[in-house]
């Protein structure tokens, strides 16, 4: 029987629903990378499906049951580059998949040069973060210059990076479309509560099924592959000006929003196509 | 669903029957707790520290 | 002529041999990430040597110009593994080419797990650093205890995680090798200062040539090649029990005591090598 | 009727205790720092009973208070240096008050030098911090100094500031003593637990009533008065060699396993002292 | 002969001025702290000037010190409460020195219901820091809030801590006034850059001696009262509203810029004033 | 006034006469170098660590 370990921090509906289903087809198994060590290239798994909230807590153990050759989802790779905003938009970038105009800023003045060449208001944004939590708006040079002094203050090094980048009219609201093993799933419309421009559910953001169209079809399956996601979410913003734009990947993908307003469950559509995967 | 005790304000917390270590529930203290296994199979609730910088969806 | 970019956050001496000796074939300029910002997908140039010291600052650097098809040396994936040594050991293994025997342990319960079963005393690292900064040793499960909790203050999330590994007799030396374009230029030996353990040369140990040999040479451009590296050094553990091992890959490899014990210039050999991979 | 406030970011079982039985004598209520500001020197109250968790939020409350001639228990700056075990430690030397041998060291080789001027082992303790958690023993120089040079990199001064000090033959034991209003209520005695030395009940302490006696009443009294504490507990060692000693001062103290062990309500005997306090 | 120590972490040209006049009267030395342990309660010397530009280097030293009795300037109280925005103002409030009106917000939620009471624009600073690094403004709700979100992020508990402060017409300017043993040596005013609110020197304002006055010196001297201070420098804010204000105290103050602008030599005067202190 | 040697760039830094360990010089390859007193009595450069969040006036 094929053995699958469900890697995780802390365990929320999606893992709980990912062990129950993944259970159905094969030997599942909880792996609480807090409380266990792992050898880099000790085997005994078929794969591992990787859970952790903490973006490096994910690449980690991928990285580390990769070593032994066990087949991940996502592979470390996927979840170094859809953990870090800029190198996955560099990676979009380089597959000519449009994403919004943006800059790499070290620092303050280098922020400042990037936004006096997109105007204002911008965007910055950390690299790595999510749930909106380092995600602003600078609608003035002064706003962005306090606001990037303040980065600067912050402890590592990943967070002190910024990406200046256009704001874009996208109704408060951004397209999230799930893919698995080269197949979109589906696709929801998450709208940002009101007052905010932010569409994180994190953030209240409500959600709702968004009908798919093969533009929109075709290229969020690139995204997904130019960073070689096996089972990711994209997360598109629909603009008037530009049509769609790739925002965002996330390569260990919240669902049960997704699961709610659509229907379908992508741990199901998972565990068949890992099965499919390993039978090969 | 047993009630167990919560370790910060002592006041009583649900947890589902089918709880897995690792899961977490927010108390009325101000609390988040962190479902735990006990070697003798039963269940503890442990204060969560905070999420770290790369922590998301 | 052909354009290149110097692209660093520190001019050291190693960035000023560089761009006068690129300078010598073409048209070579600085790049100062720390006030200048970077558009991702912008052109112009042929091709970036991505020097800074910061390792996210080399990453970010190295995307933005992929972006745009832009020749980086090295890459970012390259700069981003060989930059964390947990993906860095996971691609090796991967690729069978010896390693010290190492865990990832995400916390401090699981730090005890590995030294436990790999006996003490043990090393500890954190993923990212250099200059020997993170790397500990831990004699008894007290001390691992002690040291793995005030890991666990530390505010990023990469230095918090952990690598436990098997402590090495090396003689408290190691081998630094520098690859340039699947060539080997030459290898020295680092020996720790005296009470040291650890083969810095921020840490006060002495630089001598190293004799290659065949053995070496292959498993050092294997390691190259694993994780892409252009312009790489490979840093080598030689122990009587398991012969040679490698313990690092620099992808903005420091050059200064290679050149001065060994006589032989990086920086002529990377310009020569890019110019003949730009032709191309 | 007097009016109190009970400070809180957390409600624990003592402020609980301490609202229910404040009530029995006067208007009581909470007053939540995290969702709730505090204008400098607005007015309205006749005390304030400080309680939050976090050493600043009770420090900034008291402090804000204060500046409207609001009674404060503890008054900020009974928290602030009873919160800082440096300052508690050079105010109770000053009061020629027993206390560990002790020195600041701002750096590694500050704290290299402190520990060879003790003898090994030593404790390495920062300033502020509660529960066991910034407390270490080295047992050598090569200890101490991965120790320092890990603190060092942590993100606070505070936390980088360190307390060098000679180790003591407690028992692994430590005894606590709370002081109201300039009278003793009782002693508790904390033993840590098996394979741990330090005697905190975060790392799993038991404990049980100490009696009292005279000597040590005395110089709990005289430290209570020098910290200007009116509701605190004092820690103290007790050692073969140099009799009791003072080691900490708490200004938020919490009293609940004082509670069960003795059977002695402080929260009553608080509400009972203010009462008198806040009447003259 | 007296003896006095210069305790240092850099050397500044105030600590060389300093240095060079103590000595004329005593026998002066320094004491850099970054590589010397200091035994809490240690005797040897009469006095200590206490010039770490780290508050707590600064605020330890002088406790160290205090343990035995030695006489700083200044004491560790003053440096802990001028080194502290919140405690300082708390301080001089019950003083009833006039101030900025100022809350205490310890969250998000918090800060926005001071600036809601105060109207905007609103002054965000954080207790600790200086040269204006934390110290912000918010023209909306919607930029308070992305503010203070992002100081929740900051590592350090009290720099997540927030003062929410009216903002002042100040000419963007404020005057910074001397203070030696109970005598206001003299008076200058800092003008902000061009396009520059804050009248930080770091921030390039510029400096002109201003001329004293009889409220502004019984103002000032009342408050380097409140705070127990030696030899620091007020701060103060000149408004047509509400008159003069005291914005800031310092501990450890930086003089050379007083000394270009006015011709009076503070180290002078602090020796003579140690002096005659130590003569009693 | 001695010439030492930068030890990040390898270029020159003037040092003054009476110079004292602890004073912080900015040099061009973008380094902040504390002088620092060698045991013999002669002085080095060494980088400066960045400065930390309560450091000021
Ligand atoms: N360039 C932009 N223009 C307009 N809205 C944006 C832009 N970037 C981000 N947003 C909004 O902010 C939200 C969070 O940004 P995102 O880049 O997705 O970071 P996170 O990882 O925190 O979700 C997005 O879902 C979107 O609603
Ligand atoms: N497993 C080990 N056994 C023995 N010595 C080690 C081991 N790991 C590291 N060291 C020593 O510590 C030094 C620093 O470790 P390294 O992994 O190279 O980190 P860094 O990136 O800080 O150089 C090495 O050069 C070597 O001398
Ligand atoms: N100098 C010492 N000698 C022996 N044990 C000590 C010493 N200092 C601390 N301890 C032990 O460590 C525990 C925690 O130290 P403490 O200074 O009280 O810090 P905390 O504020 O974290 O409780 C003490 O209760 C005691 O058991
Ligand atoms: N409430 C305020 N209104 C107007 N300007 C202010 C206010 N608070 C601070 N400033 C300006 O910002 C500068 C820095 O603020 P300050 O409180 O002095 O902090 P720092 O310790 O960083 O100097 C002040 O010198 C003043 O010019
Ligand atoms: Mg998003
Ligand atoms: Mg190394
Ligand atoms: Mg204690
Ligand atoms: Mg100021
Ligand atoms: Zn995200
Ligand atoms: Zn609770
Ligand atoms: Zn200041
Ligand atoms: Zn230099």
């Amino acid at each position: 029987m094929l053995r699958v370990a469900v890697v995780v921090d802390v365990v929320r509906q999606e893992e709980q629903m990912l062990l129950k289903t993944l259970g159905e087809y094969m030997d599942a198994r909880l792996f609480n990378v807090r409380s266990r060590a792992l050898e880099l290239g000790s085997d005994g798994l078929d794969a591992a499906v990787i859970r952790p909230i903490s973006m490096y807590r994910a690449a980690y153990t991928a990285a580390s049951f990769e070593a032994a050759g066990v087949f991940t989802v996502n592979q470390s790779e996927t979840i170094m580059i859809a953990g870090d905003k800029l190198l996955a938009y560099a990676r979009l970038a380089a597959a000519r998949i449009p994403i919004p105009r943006s800059f790499y800023a070290a620092d303050v003045e280098a922020a400042l040069e990037a936004a006096s060449k997109l105007g204002y208001p911008v965007v910055v944004k950390a690299p790595v973060g999510s749930w909106g939590r380092l995600v602003s708006r600078a609608d003035s040079p002064e706003e962005l210059e306090q606001l990037a002094n303040m980065r600067q203050r912050l402890p590592c090094s990943q967070t002190r990076s910024m990406i200046v980048q256009e704001y874009l009219e996208t109704g408060n609201s951004d397209i999230r479309c799930i893919v698995v093993a080269g197949t979109m799933l589906g696709c929801i419309r998450r709208i940002a509560q009101n007052g905010e421009w932010r569409s994180n559910v994190a953030l209240g953001a409500k959600t709702e099924a968004y009908p798919a169209n093969p533009a929109l079809e075709d290229m969020v399956l690139r995204a997904a592959a130019a960073v070689k996601g096996f089972f990711v979410s994209i997360d598109v913003f629909e603009t008037r000006e530009k049509g769609y734009l790739v925002n965002e990947v996330n390569g260990v993908p919240e669902f049960k929003g997704f699961y709610r307003a659509t229907g379908i469950n992508p741990a199901k559509r998972l565990a068949e196509a890992l099965l499919e995967e390993l039978k090969r | 669903m047993p009630t167990l005790k919560c370790p910060v304000c002592g006041g009583p917390v649900e947890v589902p029957d089918d709880a897995m270590p690792g899961e977490l529930i927010d108390h009325d203290c101000g609390v988040t707790l962190e479902v735990v296994k006990k070697d003798d199979g039963s269940f503890e609730l442990k204060p969560f520290e905070g999420v770290g910088e790369d922590w998301g969806e």
